[in-house]
């Protein structure tokens, strides 16, 4: 990918913000320039529903909001439900001739727990139901705003605040969620993997997501400082290197059909990626190795989907 | 400006408690959370942007002289645009040893 | 001129949302509410009735839809009974705060353990504080007109507030009778199309939902509860209007034959008319009973209620649902309602009904006698579970 | 107020009856109530139907006890039901038999007055179903006089639609064919 | 010797559920319950607690979880707050039924909407019908003993209800303070392993959560009502056991400077002390208040109350929570209690504290002072939100 | 497959029936038979969870039931959940030597709409944990307990309550959820499909999924006559044309690997199964030919997942 | 026997209406729903079981001759068994007919 | 009864030093209460902590008001908060900073007596982070003789494990080096 070869590329982007300065993130948070980057590719004609969650609280205490778009929080895991309502009353009250008629996209947004844990049964439904929406998953890789505690979206090996390091137990013991599959496996016209590392990749990710008809669903690996143990600066590297180990893969699923957006020939060594992180230092060196098996092991896998297999 | 929380009554709250200003979090000072600020060493820039892309704040905005410039306002002084920016041209220096 | 036609009461309840011109349904079924889904899913594949409808995959859901459905400017529709709200129960709370006008039927049925699909109230009573206006009805008249009136009430811009009609499961909702349909033009008038005062679009963006720190939650609450509690003369003022169309009037607090009695039952929902044969054949045996009949259980008719009870040394208050550990949700209500009175009449609780358990005339008149007996002998906090066996 | 309890199978319609006997009723202009049993019973199950007739509003909502009028729509029920529980001294049951009255009188050892039909054989060569819900309204309105022949024309084309027309002349057979004994 | 040691509220109750010996903990993180999962977490990642402990995918699951383990004879473990409680709130009533001796922490905080993080008590509020034995603790060292005293009722086989432990959220969940800790081998005579009266298991196969028609229904209901109205013999004499184990005494009904005084404050939970600070004050300008604390909420302590209220003109009722459109829970609940009483003080309802909104002895005060002057002129059905701007 | 030519297999299964006589499904019911086989397939070790619908409904009328084995019935949506609660305190009692330490299977049941609607999140967290228990999905392809409402398992075209035939509305707009596919993207150790129609595969894999340790997913198809409007009789038969047609084809995936339980090169015509049900009576020529092909286009996909591509 | 579900009294109900009798559905006679029965042509029975194995209502019992001989009892008269019997030894008739 | 207010920021441990500070107390059979401000703030952004020591039990479950002390962990705040808010007249005000007490007298604008060490400079030094929670507790002790200093130790043993030692040097560092005016 040559994407972060050309430094200059960020300049075809619009500098108009649709989330705004001012909001309470944490110093260093990607999981909030995931949000902005979203609404920038987005522009103004769409509605936001969103999950409870970190990006909900740091973007709307009242009486402020950082949404310059139309925005309904309304609960942690109803939030592709809400979506299909918004979606759903649009395309009535145009039929009507309530409002005029015109695209607006509807995007349903939430982070890992209100998307592959409480969130998922509303998000399955609406797939399902084929509504023409967006869901956009922020995966910081466990619940954040409640104070980092383990999702089924926590790596295996990450301490989490329930899947500490002790004694007789080291950190989360099950293995990541895959959620891009698991949506995948709804049969819906387009899935995708992306990071605010690479922020051009993202939003034309996401326009696409926004332009097919249909669910779509997109899910971005999210680097969250204060949950992960990291120093702030390192946001942007650190989704990088998750991208080069081969631990969170780059790609699109369009109507069943893999496409790796970047693919290595070599991947790093895992241990790049997680020696960075406070939430991995206990991992012993087995540890490590497994992961790297596994990881290794699954992106093979997915070469293969892409008609890359070796 | 919207009025902080504190001040609001009851009587005057929208119905269903609905926030009419599309953006007005743009008005809260985020910049008071920051112990390190970003200084630009304008020789070294090449303004490819990427401070301004790669910034969780926004708090980049190009100035006339087609430089981007943190506003301080808001930068959290997380460092992401001092570690990102390819020529080093940022440099994150104590708040209070700049007076 | 009306038509007056037999039909189920749930296919009537259908019809009434199809009149509303709704825009957006969204259910879940559940037994007993399954005939008014039913019957919308098949007004809409006939097309005739413009609207969207989706069966989602819980009741949270469902609600969940109405509610970004009805941020988004539409007018909706849901129905559920028993476990159905309580797994929305969240939801319901969320709905009031953010002032949202959908309109719900519950139909209304007990909840488990054990399980059981028969009527009773406690799934409403689940969610009493929950904020919404909250109707009872006692036949399918009243179940048809009254969705007619939620849609105006709720849609008030000096009201926005969800409203739930409760229909009693299988007692009202499955049983065939003569409805007086009202014309279509009557009601395009009684009912405009709604006139959202804030709504997601993006020519006006607006925040919903935002989260409140402790320095202006008490602000949003205070504002939420005088609201509700000042709805009322628009409540009063919206069944007048429906009365004068429809030559049916409704009250927060209606009685029979309560002017003058002694003894007054308190019934809410379908027991009405059932009890008011009770009345009538007590009434013939020469003795001094009413019947005092709950439309609006939230906000809570206090005045009215104190005004229907004034003169009647006991009352007979019959819930269809135990607080389990304390007692009827109704009576205690009334009792506090009560409780300020200098003279006040003596309040005898039965929970009576439950999931299905059949009331006849007789059984009114049963507790009748044991409550004024009970009384008569200086037992002031009767509380009983009627009619069960052992 | 006359009240009236339809036996039936669960997915024979027994329902269906009831109902239509109410709209007949309330097309006359009268009150009336249908209902279910409101049971989980599943297809195959013993299963009840009501119906309550008046010339007042009808006020109460509770199940019937006492009817006055019992119809039975599958004669296997006959065996295994007490079809006649609660049944007004004065009251008419009504069943579907393939025997006489008198075999089926004997059979539910009852005083009451008592109509028999073949609705199965009706059914089935009017219907090419055996299915009696609405043959056996015949037969109920021929012990009973409750409502007007003519009052069922309009219910039952709106239920039955393209069909409506034959089971109304398996309705007229029935009716023609019912046998009332004391 | 116990040892008092200062650690947070959280901590301690979450060192109560370890020394109860639990078997299953089942939970999901919700502000402000996070820490008692998160230490119990690292418990049993310390092997210092051999328990399964998980974080399932929803707190209806949590519950579930607790419910189907419970069945299989385990003592089980889970705690919630606010959107948590309301989305498992179904399963709340379907324990009860099953009469399943969960224990559960519910550390409370307002409902939505808005969404707020802080303590009042409208979540439990919104299940006070579902069958659960209930406590309000007013401190750390009342929430520590509160875990031992809730299990071993709840194993009770005569008793067999779960149990709700309700502790402020924030307000004393997050607050550090000195624990007095009982010794392991105390608790242990205490508490003996969970006996289950029925279990599942294949070498008695029993079927348990059948469905019940309307013949049989009521009878169940019964059942529970009044098993859960008589526990309250095995409450009490269950504190008294706890009582002479650690010699901290607890009561259904608590009163402060209450058996002579005019005018009492009634509250439930952590206004406890903070409202004593207050009576203090007015006791020495020579005002005749006190304090009436409810301690359990359910089964509700109707001789208590009355007994404890016997002889006050007036009652000062501070709600934490509304049923909008109605008034505060617990003062309904006060007066229906009081209502039969040939002699029954005023009540004056104030809702204060509402999500997090800080109530210190002034306000009390202040809230006294203001429920006096509007009873004295005549106002006998008081009710208020207490502090809000406008 | 040769299982059905040989008619006497059956009598090698044991004659113990763990689900009673006096059960009161309809007649015909083959979610009633699913259920017998699985019963008779675990044997007396066995503790079932059963979610709220037909299953539950005909089985445990108070004061009745018709289990032989323990069985708990709490709500529609958290059977999973019920039954990690179950796995759960089998192991710690068994651990802290409270019940004696055997081989206990933990069930869980449901029928389509418990399963792939109101019950998905219980059951993907549950996949997630890794609980060692099996999941057994009756699939009647509606809510038949509440009378037939469309769920997401319903297949395209059918009529069913909530998705009934109009004037502008044929039936169900949507395709059938894959849930086996869905299970699968989680994972898991064992999925497979299996019908009643072909008893002894069914008691097989249900034997396997059992003996398997961690999380097991089994989607049998059950004919409802009530539902489906056909004939009691022809219950099996139409659960044999189900496979036959390539409607739902049986196999298994073993940790990721598919593997057909039996192939058919040539699938009968989709038209001989739907013309025998009520639910599809209304479609048109056009409507059949649209259903064969994208039948076939999935079968294809699956003979090519399992290696048998063309 | 287990009392019918009128019969019981609340203070005869276990805790938690947990049924204690495994399978006592047994004793509920669901031969009654039935219109139509089977009845074997015991000299086209081949013994091979697929009618026992596909009723779903566990009425077949092999009996001591070797034939699996349906109880009437539980039949519900669905006509699987005669369906499905390879043989064609099983019909279906009116449970009336056969008096 | 004493009641304290620490200032520090979102990451910082305000909350940690509260906590250190009752457990001190607590060690030494007194009565003491810690807890955060209980706001959703983030890394970076101001946070508050509260003690009350007191020798009684103590009653009282609301925020603090009116200070007695006053912790800042982060001289930065001392531009963008108003930390002073409510400190009693008699109160004291201690902080971190590299500047003198008379120059952060002069900004505060405050009459109170005030405590200043370079807390930073310690911490970076002794711990090698400029982490200031514990170290400003030395700087507290000094400035108010609260508790004893040995109460200190279990404490921070029971926190920080292997690295206490380091923090009860920084902590003595502090008490050493705080600086107090009138
Ligand atoms: C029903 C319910 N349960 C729990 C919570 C508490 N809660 C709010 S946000 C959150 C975690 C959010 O995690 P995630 O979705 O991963 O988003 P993040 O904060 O990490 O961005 C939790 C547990 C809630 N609001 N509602
Ligand atoms: C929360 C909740 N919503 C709805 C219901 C009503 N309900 C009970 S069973 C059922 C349908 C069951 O369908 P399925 O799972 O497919 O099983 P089937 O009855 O078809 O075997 C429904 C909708 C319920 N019990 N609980
Ligand atoms: S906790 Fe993580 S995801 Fe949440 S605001 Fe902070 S950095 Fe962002
Ligand atoms: S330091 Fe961080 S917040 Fe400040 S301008 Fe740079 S990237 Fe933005
Ligand atoms: S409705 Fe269908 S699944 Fe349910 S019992 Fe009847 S045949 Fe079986
Ligand atoms: S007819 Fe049906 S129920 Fe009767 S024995 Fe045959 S298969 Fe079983």
């Amino acid at each position: 990918m040559t994407e972060n070869l050309n430094v200059f590329a960020v300049r075809t982007l619009t500098q108009k913000e649709y989330f705004s300065p001012g909001h309470r993130s944490c110093q260093g948070c990607a999981e909030a320039l995931a949000v902005r980057l979203v609404a920038k590719a987005l522009g103004r004609n769409v509605i936001v529903a969103n999950a409870t969650g970190c990006m909900e609280i740091v973007s709307s205490p009242l009486p402020y909001t950082a949404w310059r778009v139309p925005w309904i929080h309304v609960a942690f895991e109803n939030t592709a439900a809400v979506a299909s309502g918004i979606e759903s009353a649009l395309k009535v009250l145009m039929r009507k001739g309530r409002i005029p008629r015109k695209k607006i996209v509807t995007v349903a947004m939430g982070g890992d727990g209100g998307t592959a844990d409480i969130g998922l049964q509303a998000l399955s439904g609406a797939l399902e139901r084929g509504h023409n929406f967006l869901y956009v998953c922020t995966d910081n890789e466990a619940y954040m705003n409640t104070g980092i505690q383990r999702s089924s979206a926590t790596p295996f090996g990450a301490a989490t605040t329930t899947s500490p390091v002790g004694r007789v137990q080291m950190g989360q013991i099950t293995w990541k969620k895959n959620m891009p599959a698991i949506a995948a496996a709804h049969n819906i016209p387009y899935v995708a993997t992306a990071c605010p590392s690479y922020p051009i990749d993202l939003v034309q990710k996401v326009k696409k997501a926004a332009d097919i008809e249909g669910p779509a669903y997109v899910h971005i690996l999210s680097v969250c400082p204060t949950g992960w143990r990291t120093a702030p600066e390192l946001s942007i590297r650190l989704g990088r290197l998750a991208v080069e180990t081969g631990i969170f893969p780059l790609y699109e699923v369009e109507r069943g059909q893999y496409r790796l957006s970047v693919d290595f020939p070599k991947l790093k060594p895992v241990k790049e990626y997680l020696k960075l992180q406070g939430r991995f230092r206990h991992l012993t060196d087995e540890m490590i190795a497994e992961i790297e098996k596994r990881v290794h092991a699954e992106y093979e896998q997915l070469r293969a989907k892409a008609g890359k297999g070796s | 400006m919207t009025k902080p929380e504190s001040e609001w009554t009851w009587k005057e709250l929208s119905i269903g408690n609905v926030v009419l200003e599309p953006g007005n979090a743009s008005e809260y000072r985020t910049g008071d959370w920051k112990t390190l600020k970003p200084v630009l060493n304008k020789e070294l820039c090449i303004h490819c942007g990427l401070c301004y892309i790669f910034c969780p704040d926004m708090a980049y905005n190009l100035n006339e002289e087609n430089y981007f410039i943190a506003d301080l306002f808001y930068c959290k002084g997380c460092g992401i645009c001092a570690k990102e920016c390819p020529t080093g041209a940022i440099t994150m220096v104590l708040e209070e040893e700049e007076k | 001129m009306a038509k007056r036609i037999g039909m189920e009461v749930s296919i009537a309840a259908a019809e009434a949302v199809k009149q509303a011109n709704v825009d957006v349904i969204s259910a879940y079924p559940i037994t007993p509410q399954t005939h008014i889904v039913e019957h919308l899913a098949e007004l809409v594949a006939n097309g005739d009735l413009d609207a969207d409808f989706f069966c989602v995959e819980s009741e949270h859901s469902a609600l969940s839809v109405c509610v970004g459905a009805a941020a988004t400017g539409a007018r909706t529709f849901t129905c559920t009974s028993s476990q159905g709200l309580a797994l929305m129960s969240e939801i319901t709370y969320i709905a009031s705060g953010l002032r949202l006008p959908i309109v719900m039927i519950v139909s209304n049925r007990t909840l488990s353990a054990p399980l059981s699909i028969w009527n009773d109230h406690s799934d409403v009573m689940s969610i009493r504080d929950c904020g919404w206006i909250q109707f009872f009805v006692e036949n399918g008249q009243e179940s048809y007109d009254h969705v007619f009136a939620a849609y105006r009430l709720a849609e008030e811009n000096s009201v926005l507030f969800p409203v739930i009609i409760n229909m009693d499961g299988f007692i009202l909702s499955h049983v065939i009778e003569p409805i007086e349909l009202i014309e279509q033009g009557k009601i395009d008038q009684f009912l405009p199309p709604y006139q959202p005062v804030h709504q997601l679009h993006p020519d006006h963006p607006v925040t919903m939902g935002a989260f409140a720190l402790p320095a202006i939650f008490a602000e949003t609450k205070k504002a939420q509860e005088e609201a509700l509690r000042s709805s009322m003369p628009k409540i009063i003022e919206t069944w007048k209007a429906f009365g004068d169309m429809s030559g049916r009037y409704y009250h927060p607090v209606e009685t029979y034959q309560a002017e003058d009695a002694d003894t007054l039952l308190v019934t809410m929902g379908s027991y009405g008319e059932t009890a008011s044969v009770a009345v009538d054949k007590m009434r013939e045996a020469g003795r001094s009973v009413g019947l005092v009949k709950i439309r609006l259980w939230r906000p809570f008719p206090f005045d009215d209620l104190k005004k229907a009870t004034l003169h009647a040394k006991q009352l007979v208050v019959i819930d269809r649902a135990i607080s389990v550990g304390a007692c009827g949700p109704v009576a205690s209500e009334v009792k506090a309602a009560l409780y300020g009175n200098d003279q006040r009449p003596s309040v005898y609780n039965f929970v009576a009904g439950i999931s299905g358990r059949d009331v006849t005339p007789s059984d009114f008149v049963k507790m009748v006698d044991k409550a004024e007996i009970e009384i008569a002998e200086g037992n002031k906090e009767g509380f009983e579970i009627y009619g069960v066996r052992g | 107020m006359i009240e009236i309890r339809f036996h039936g199978r669960g997915g024979q319609g027994a329902v269906t009856s009831a109902e239509l006997l109410a709209l007949a009723a309330i097309e006359e202009g009268k009150y009336a109530q249908a209902f279910p049993s409101f049971g989980p019973e599943r297809r195959g199950a013993p299963v009840l139907a009501f119906c309550r007739i008046s010339d007042q509003p009808i006020k109460i909502r509770a199940n019937i006890y006492e009817p006055d009028l019992v119809v039975v729509l599958d004669a296997s029920l006959l065996k295994v039901v007490n079809v006649a529980a609660g049944l007004k001294p004065e009251g008419i049951l009504v069943t579907t038999s393939s025997d006489s009255p008198e075999k089926v009188k004997e059979t539910l050892k009852i005083k009451n007055r008592l109509g028999v039909v073949d609705a199965v054989k009706i059914a089935r060569e009017v219907l090419g179903l055996p299915i009696t819900n609405t043959t056996m309204l015949g037969s109920l309105l021929k012990a009973s006089g409750l409502v007007k022949k003519e009052s069922f024309i309009l219910p039952l084309k709106g239920r039955f639609g393209r069909v409506a027309e034959k089971n109304i002349s398996a309705f007229e057979r029935a009716y023609q064919e019912t046998i009332l004994i004391q």
